[in-house]
């Protein structure tokens, strides 16, 4: 049990940078809508455990404060971005980002 | 008087406003009554205008206005900027030697082109709200003594300009509309930096706030030392100059920024051609004198030789291209280049025999240009096309018309007698008086060989000789026996109406009088330019320092 | 070391009356920098759970829903069938374990181990005893909200995982029920736990206790507390897929639903899961409503009933029978009331008892400001 | 040791025995059972008929308008916990508070009731009907 | 680590709430508009395409009430830092109620819209809770609440760009202004966090003084301020943040599209003013060190990049509507010129381009969408030979294109003028910026002018079309509209005092 408590903030951060990498490769290289969002609850995810982790090292309560309303508003996001995509599926058939391009560039 | 010369067309437009399109001989009278009221009121102008008054600058007793005169000021705008106290905008109208000239200029071509546009049948209203737009627009360039006030003018001519080629241009209208409004805007956005800087360096004497005016501009003793464009700040000085220069340039046109001139001509029906060639292209040399040279005296001091080598450029390319051209307006169109390069030449002299001639090339340019490319109108009506190999013989068919062509040939290319003589001789003299110029001048005199050259030769082929065999009409004999020429779509008079002489007759009245006694114009500028030649002289500079 | 951490051991889990003293007792103890103490923490109830289910769950629940059909039950191995578990366990250990070809093979395996962690989790916030509980979380109730949603994603993996129609069917069906009736119970929990003021699953249970025993439950502190009850209980029933809102393991309909296609060992785990959620759902309810480990009697003057039978082993004791008299209650409706429709479950979860659990809320808010 | 930290470590281990559980009851049974699959018994289930195509098809729309439904105002509720614990030593504001934020959730609710996103497709009850057979006879002349 | 507070603090946190309530009615009010359009659209059955725009343009008009009776109240700071009152935040609360109302109001003319059988209701209480939204981005002064605030806007954007549920352009839309704006908002609280964790503190006030007071690694700082700049810039549809703007504006319904493209740029400026010129301190000229906390430099790329790259993209643009998104990317660039110059000159400067851009635009898009209500497209070549028909409309579309490329008497030409006389008062070191915005304001000219060469140049494809006339109510709204261009273009004085007035910031570190 020593580990749990000598971890310190880098720790935290490090898997918070890893996460938002892995958010952003996500992101940018998937092409179904619904992976790019998981890609993005992870990028606020990352946030979240810096907030965490910053106000377990910092004191202070914002931290706490401020992760609790992003998964909230995390929650609430996915809420419409299904609705979105449900929409878009009966649309076009595919939630294929890419092949979703009617408009001109 | 001058609010009331200025907003008349725009007035007037209105009027054309309420009027139902279909009452398009209503729409025509009333922009004529007003461009002749407008004329009326410049000539009241000229009547009350005190020649012994310089104006240019504030005067030495310290007259925020200087002595300019017909006076209109009144605040218009004061914006509350923090820190750098208020901006104040103001409605400030008056003239000056410069001015009036180009006032009148402006009136005369004004109405002249009203009386031209009677041919227009297309949307007859909206032509005369946006022709009654841009006289505003002009008049109230030449008469705007706040920097802001000229701007507004100047970029409010474009959108007028624009349509008016564009809707009732020729095949290739649109190209050659957003290619003129391009050029034009592109020049003037840096005058927009060049204004706002100059703002910030100006103080008012007596208000000691920033001002827009220009008169307080013309004085260099109200620019802060350490501002933007302040006298200390040489670097941005030569810059602001430079695009200033370049924003009128355009205007002008001068040579590398010219190509929009003979697009805009080739496409504009014949009233814009008039409008364009007869008042447009001075604003950009009345910019020049106004704003460019006494604001940056000392830069101008430096660049006199470079304009005047630009001035020549223009005279000869102008020529030259002039001589290539079959199309008879585009031949017009570079003509224009070229006199407006005498009217650069006359610049860079900076003297008073040249500036004076570059002055009244300006005006002579203006009525001259104007009665050329009517007279090319009347033709075009006539034939539907341009191509002066499409002519020949014309003289004998057409004897008015070959006569006022004739006159109007022979001023361009400065005959004596003619009113355009006396100005490019005024010019050539300038030139030669002054040792930076001197060599141009000497150069620049092959242009009046050219010129001579592709007249002449445009003459000859269109108006002597016999009918070409591909021309544009036919010969048919008359009732009389005689043999005339039919113009296939053309059912009016063959020779020259009524209307189209009392457009041409004034004009042509105007070169024959000017050329004999040009008194009364000069007379009216020159105590003007002998004030502007003053403040760019490098002696007052020094002695300003 | 290790000797004198197990001589220390002894004295609280016999001795100790203080609160959560077992629990502390076996965290705090490690052989060779080896939590041992932890995992015999976790094992306990790992082992009620399996106990549990094995008899009461397997052997009780057949021999209730015979006696109330008034029939036999298991009878053949061993005296009244007693030994039909341990033939069970001995028939799922060896049956073949059969992966469909057309599965996901990832999900397949791992959708029933979800399902099992998920409901096992559950166990560590609830409080066995005044001297037991897994881990003594500030936030408990909440926790135990949460942790039980994981089953959601095991149910959608088994089900999706087998590729197979009915369990597909099964498994959307019962993410929907479960999602959906999330709401009314988590609002129904929220109104107990305004009523104590605390999350924590201990401080909930020993706000309950006192001299008169149940009169200190809340369920009786409040006339309001009745309809969270009872929504708590009936969206419970329909959170751990029990009769009448059994639709998605419906045998008639859908063949059991999103385990169709599980047998063996597999089948066993979620078979484990179920009934422990059974177990978690009746003593959530025990604890937020009915005092926990409290026990329910009241001193009656001289006679110090409470007294008498309180204590951490007691408290072992009351928890277990509430549980399983809620889980008793269960099997009897199973057999009480028949089947709801989709639409007939939908309606009253959305419009009869979401609506409800709002009023409740409010009344209890009310109630609990002005009602001291 | 932190507190907090603690409690949360006895939960891991609550995770760490589940995994093992299930793994090793896996393992175990693994090692007990008979493999002897055929291609008829791993195909897929469906009492007794081949199976048709694969069961990974769209579904009806409803059930994610359930879980959209689900996510706001499970979140929502969340919100009401923390309040839950202290809203007694804030008194009345907080329960005003409070009740301004539950009447927005219930606006939602009757917001979803209203626009009929609760409802569920009834299914429509089949009245046997007699068959009506006038062709009976030329039916069974045929036949 | 979590205690609660004290009796006596909890009391005092109380008091400090119901003292703020008394700044916040504005919003409090709206709030409840809000929930009034939901309850009507509830219960009133049939149609509603008047009923519920009527409500929405009289109820926000009423909140001006409200919002004018704040400015006897102090500028200060309410509900502990989370939000603030100042003239500021004012403005935008009459920017963003009037847009909201203009929106509301262009919206009963767009026939598309009104089509969508799923009725109407849910449109106009969005709008309406945008409007808050946008409100509170305006006046937040915590990291959370920008957060927060920022979510509103952004939630009920993308239903609003997905309207028209059958039609796929906006469908594609939304989903992609969805995981844009996710994306860059996710970006965004990631440099918040580390913002919080280099100050510990999540009010920007707070967070100034403490970056004041401590030195803090200038990497971690401008990997903060990118990402951040990520979110900001995706709201203002700035370069490289703009890749949205085009498919959402021409997807969206049009006056969504208008509506974005003014208010919830506005509202990103807002917000970006906010936070750039409180929280961050700026040490120095623009130039000093890159790896160093510089956004002035980073603002200054954005800013470069929008107006070059706006403009010239939209050069060759068919859809006018498309046309107009890559435009607002390049106006975002002018007004970002406003903000670089971190003086009150500059913020004014930027709140009335603001205001210059919201006639104009809205405006533009009006007659876009009278236009495609008759002929049924959005693409330029479909303009042919409209100036005839529509004669009206073609001119003030061409009035209000002539604002946008900034010429005079209008009021667009006054938005650059102030741009441009901020820069130059800052003396000759931003004067090559200044010439990358008058340049491409005449690349502008070309792209604009196309529109007007379509309508008036070139004959219809159709020409036995008769004239296409709109209602007398359409063409009152639109020539009020041109003629209050043409108006504060020639006596702007109100506008430009106004604000002046609303460019004192609360708290602000830079002037």
């Amino acid at each position: 049990m020593e580990i749990l408590t000598t971890i310190g903030i880098n720790h935290y951060l490090t898997i918070s940078a890893f996460l938002l990498g892995f958010g952003l490769f996500a992101v940018m290289t998937r092409k179904n809508a619904l992976v790019v969002l998981m890609g993005v609850e992870l990028i606020l995810n990352a946030a979240n455990i810096n907030f965490l982790a910053f106000s377990k090292f910092n004191g202070g309560m914002q931290g706490v404060m401020f992760s609790l309303f992003v998964i909230v508003i995390a929650a609430a996001e996915a809420a419409i971005a299904l609705a979105i995509i449900i929409n878009i599926f009966k649309i076009f058939k595919s939630v294929d980002v890419s092949s979703i391009d009617t408009m001109k560039e | 008087m001058l609010s009331l010369i200025v907003f008349l067309p725009i007035l007037a437009g209105l009027v054309i406003l309420a009027v139902p399109s279909s009452q398009k001989q209503i729409i025509r009278i009333v922009s004529l009554l007003a461009a002749v009221l407008q004329m009326v009121l410049a000539v009241m102008i000229w009547r009350g205008y005190d020649p012994s008054l310089p104006g240019i600058t504030a005067s030495a007793a310290g007259i925020p206005q200087g002595s300019f005169q017909f006076i209109e000021r009144l605040p218009w705008i004061t914006l509350d900027l923090g820190g750098f106290g208020p901006l104040n905008i103001e409605y400030f109208l008056g003239v000056d030697g410069i001015s009036i000239t180009m006032v009148i200029l402006t009136a005369l071509i004004s109405a002249i082109g009203v009386l031209s546009s009677w041919t227009i049948q297309k949307q007859v209203k909206g032509y005369f709200i946006l022709y009654n737009l841009l006289a505003t627009a002009m008049m109230g360039c030449f008469v705007a003594l706040d920097f802001f006030l000229f701007y507004v003018f100047w970029e409010l001519m474009l959108l007028p300009m624009y349509f008016l080629i564009g809707i009732w241009g020729g095949p290739n209208r649109e190209y050659a509309a957003i290619k003129f409004f391009l050029y034009t805007l592109f020049g003037s956005v840096f005058m927009l930096l060049v204004m706002i800087g100059l703002y910030f360096s100006v103080l008012d004497p007596v208000t000691h706030n920033h001002t827009f005016s220009l008169v307080a501009m013309a004085s260099q003793s109200n620019y802060i030392k350490d501002a933007i464009l302040g006298p200390d700040n040489v670097m941005w000085r030569y810059i602001a100059f430079i695009v200033l220069f370049i924003g009128f340039a355009i205007k002008v046109p001068m040579f590398p920024f010219h190509t929009w001139l003979p697009d805009a001509h080739v496409e504009a029906p014949t009233p814009i051609s008039v409008i364009l060639a007869g008042v447009l292209l001075k604003l950009g040399t009345y910019g020049m004198m106004r704003i460019n040279f006494p604001l940056f005296p000392e830069v101008f001091q430096a660049s006199m030789y470079v304009i005047g080598v630009f001035g020549a450029i223009n005279i000869i390319y102008g020529a030259f291209c002039a001589l290539a051209q079959q199309d008879l307006k585009k031949m017009v169109a570079y003509s224009s280049i070229s006199h407006m390069g005498y009217v650069l030449l006359g610049l860079a002299a900076a003297n008073s025999e040249g500036m004076v001639g570059a002055l009244y090339q300006m005006f002579n340019h203006g009525t001259i240009t104007a009665m050329l490319f009517l007279l090319v109108g009347v033709i075009y009506d006539r034939a539907h096309t341009r191509q002066i190999d499409k002519f020949g013989g014309l003289a004998s068919y057409m004897p008015v018309y070959a006569a006022l062509v004739t006159v109007a040939w022979f001023a361009s290319l400065g005959l004596p007698g003619l009113s355009g003589f006396i100005s490019e001789a005024l010019v050539f003299v300038g030139a030669f008086s002054s040792v930076t110029t001197r060599p141009i001048a000497i150069v620049s005199v092959l242009g009046i060989v050219f010129g001579a050259a592709y007249l002449l030769w445009s003459l000859q082929r269109m108006f002597l000789g016999k009918r070409k065999p591909d021309a544009a009409y036919d010969l048919e004999a008359g009732p009389d026996g005689h043999e005339h020429i039919h113009f296939h779509d053309w059912k009016g008079k063959l020779d020259l109406d009524a209307r189209e002489l009392t457009m041409l007759v004034p004009l042509t009245v105007i070169i024959i009088f000017l050329g004999i006694y040009p008194m009364p114009v000069l007379g009216m500028l020159t105590t003007s330019i002998n004030k502007l030649v003053e403040v760019l002289s490098p002696v007052v500079m020094t002695a300003l320092n | 070391m290790s000797v004198m951490a197990l001589s220390q051991i002894r004295i609280p889990l016999l001795m100790g009356n203080s609160l959560n003293a077992w629990s502390e007792a076996l965290t705090g103890f490690s052989i060779w920098g080896f939590p041992l103490g932890l995992v015999i923490l976790a094992a306990i109830p790992l082992v009620f759970i399996a106990l549990y289910a094995l008899t009461y769950g397997v052997y009780g629940e057949r021999k209730i829903s015979a006696f109330m059909q008034d029939r036999l039950g298991p009878m053949e191995v061993g005296k009244w069938g007693i030994l039909q578990t341990l033939a069970d366990i001995l028939k799922l250990l060896q049956k073949e374990d059969i992966v469909p070809a057309a599965a996901d093979k990832f999900l397949f395996v791992v959708g029933p181990g979800i399902l099992f962690v998920g409901s096992f989790l559950a166990f560590a916030v609830l409080p066995f005893s005044s001297a037991f509980i897994g881990a003594n979380l500030n936030v408990g109730l909440f926790y135990a909200i949460g942790i039980v949603s994981i089953e959601v994603v095991g149910i959608l993996a088994a089900g999706w995982g087998s590729n197979n129609k009915w369990s597909l069917y099964g498994a959307v069906r019962s993410v929907a029920q479960i999602v959906s009736y999330e709401i009314p119970a988590g609002i129904a929990l929220l109104c107990g736990a305004m009523m104590a003021g605390t999350l924590d699953m201990q401080q909930i249970t020993m706000l309950q206790s006192g001299h008169l025993g149940f009169a200190h439950f809340n369920l009786f502190q409040s006339p309001i507390a009745w309809l969270p009850f009872l929504i708590y209980f009936i969206a419970s029933l329909a959170e751990v897929n029990r009769a009448p809102f059994d639709i998605p393991e419906a045998e008639s309909e859908l063949v059991a639903g999103y385990f169709t296609e599980y047998s063996g060992m597999k089948f066993a785990v979620i078979f484990l899961a179920e009934y422990g959620s059974m177990f978690m759902v009746s003593a959530v309810l025990s604890i937020v409503f009915l005092g926990g480990w409290n026990s329910p009697l009241p001193d009656l003057g001289p006679v110090s009933l409470n007294a008498m039978t309180s204590g951490p082993v007691w408290g072992v004791f009351w928890i277990i029978s509430k549980g399983f008299f809620f889980i008793f209650v269960q099997m009897w409706l199973r057999w009480t009331l028949p089947r709801l429709r989709v639409d007939q479950l939908m309606y009253l979860c959305w419009k009869v008892l979401t609506p409800f659990a709002f009023i409740g809320f409010v009344l209890t808010a009310i109630w609990e400001i002005y009602v001291p | 040791m932190d507190q907090t930290l603690s409690s949360f470590g006895n939960v891991f281990a609550f995770l760490a025995l589940g995994i093992v559980f299930v793994a090793g009851g896996y393992l175990t049974a693994r090692m007990l059972r008979p493999s002897r699959p055929n291609p008829a018994k791993n195909s897929t289930y469906e009492c007794g008929e081949e199976a048709v195509g694969s069961a990974w098809v769209k579904f009806n729309i409803r059930f994610y308008v359930v879980a959209l439904i689900f996510i706001i105002f499970d979140v929502e509720v969340v919100f009401l916990y923390p309040w839950a614990t202290v809203f007694k030593s804030l008194g009345v504001f907080a329960l005003v508070e409070v009740l301004v934020f539950a009447g927005i959730l219930i606006l939602g609710l009757v917001y979803a009731w209203v626009k009929g996103d609760l409802d569920w497709v009834r299914p429509e009850p089949k009245v046997p009907q007699m068959p009506v057979m006038p062709d009976r006879k030329a039916e069974g002349g045929r036949a | 680590m979590f205690e609660l507070p004290s009796g006596a603090e909890i009391q005092s946190v109380i008091a400090g709430i119901k003292a703020s309530v008394g700044y916040f009615i504005p919003e409090i009010y709206l709030s409840v508009l809000f929930m009034v359009l939901i309850i009507v659209d509830l219960i009133v059955k049939g149609k509603k395409n008047t009923l519920l725009p009527v409500i929405t343009i009289t109820g926000l008009a009423g909140s001006f009430f409200f919002i004018y009776q704040q400015h006897a109240m102090t500028a200060g700071e309410m509900f502990f830092g989370m939000y603030v009152l100042d003239e500021f935040a004012l403005f935008f609360k009459y920017f963003f109620v009037l847009s909201g109302i203009l929106a509301a109001l262009i919206s009963m003319d767009d026939e598309y819209l009104n089509r969508e059988s799923s009725g109407m209701g849910e449109y106009y209480s969005l709008v309406v809770a945008m409007v808050i939204g946008m409100i509170m981005m305006a006046a937040a002064t915590d990291l959370l609440m920008i957060f927060l605030s920022m979510e509103l806007v952004g939630l009920t954007a993308y239903v609003l760009t997905g309207y028209l549920k059958r039609d796929p352009r906006s469908s594609e839309a939304a989903l992609k202004y969805l995981i844009y704006g996710a994306v860059s908002t996710g970006l965004m609280i990631y440099g918040f966090s580390l913002i919080y964790g280099i100050t510990g503190e999540t009010n920007i006030f707070r967070i100034s003084e403490e970056l004041r007071l401590h030195s803090s690694d200038p990497l971690v700082m401008m990997i903060a301020t990118l990402f951040i700049l990520a979110g900001f810039g995706y709201k203002i549809g700035a370069v490289p943040f703009h890749f949205w703007t085009p498919d959402v504006y021409e997807g969206s319904p049009t006056p969504i599209t208008a509506y974005l493209s003014i208010a919830s740029k506005a509202a990103g400026f807002a917000v970006l003013m906010r936070f750039f010129l409180t929280a961050l301190p700026h040490g120095g000229a623009a130039y000093d060190n890159i790896i160093s906390n510089n956004w002035v430099l980073l603002l200054i790329i954005l800013s470069i990049s929008s107006m070059i790259y706006g403009n010239v993209v939209a050069l060759w643009q068919q859809n006018v509507k498309r046309m107009l998104a890559y435009s607002s990317i390049a106006h975002a660039g002018y007004l970002l010129l406003g903000v670089i110059m971190m003086d009150e000159l500059g913020t004014q400067a930027t709140l009335f381009y603001l205001l210059s851009y919201l006639l104009m635009n809205i405006g533009a898009f009006y007659v876009v969408i009278l236009i495609s209500n008759k002929t049924g497209s959005e693409n330029l070549d479909d303009y042919r030979g409209l100036g005839k028909k529509m004669p009206l409309a073609g001119a003030a579309l061409t009035v209000f294109l002539i604002s946008l490329v900034g010429l005079p008497p209008t009021v667009g030409f006054i938005g650059k003028l102030m741009i441009f006389t901020a820069m130059l008062a800052k003396g000759s070191i931003y004067i090559w910026l200044a010439l990358i915005g008058v340049l491409t304001s005449v690349i502008s000219l070309y792209y604009y002018m196309l529109i007007p060469l379509n309508m008036y140049l070139r004959e219809s494809l159709e020409p036995h079309k008769e004239s296409l006339n709109v209602g007398l109510l359409s063409r009152i709204i639109m020539a009020i509209f041109m003629i209050l261009t043409l108006y504060f273009g020639l006596f702007f004085t109100p506008l430009s005092d106004f604000a002046k007035y609303s460019s004192a910031l609360f708290g602000n570190t830079v002037y």
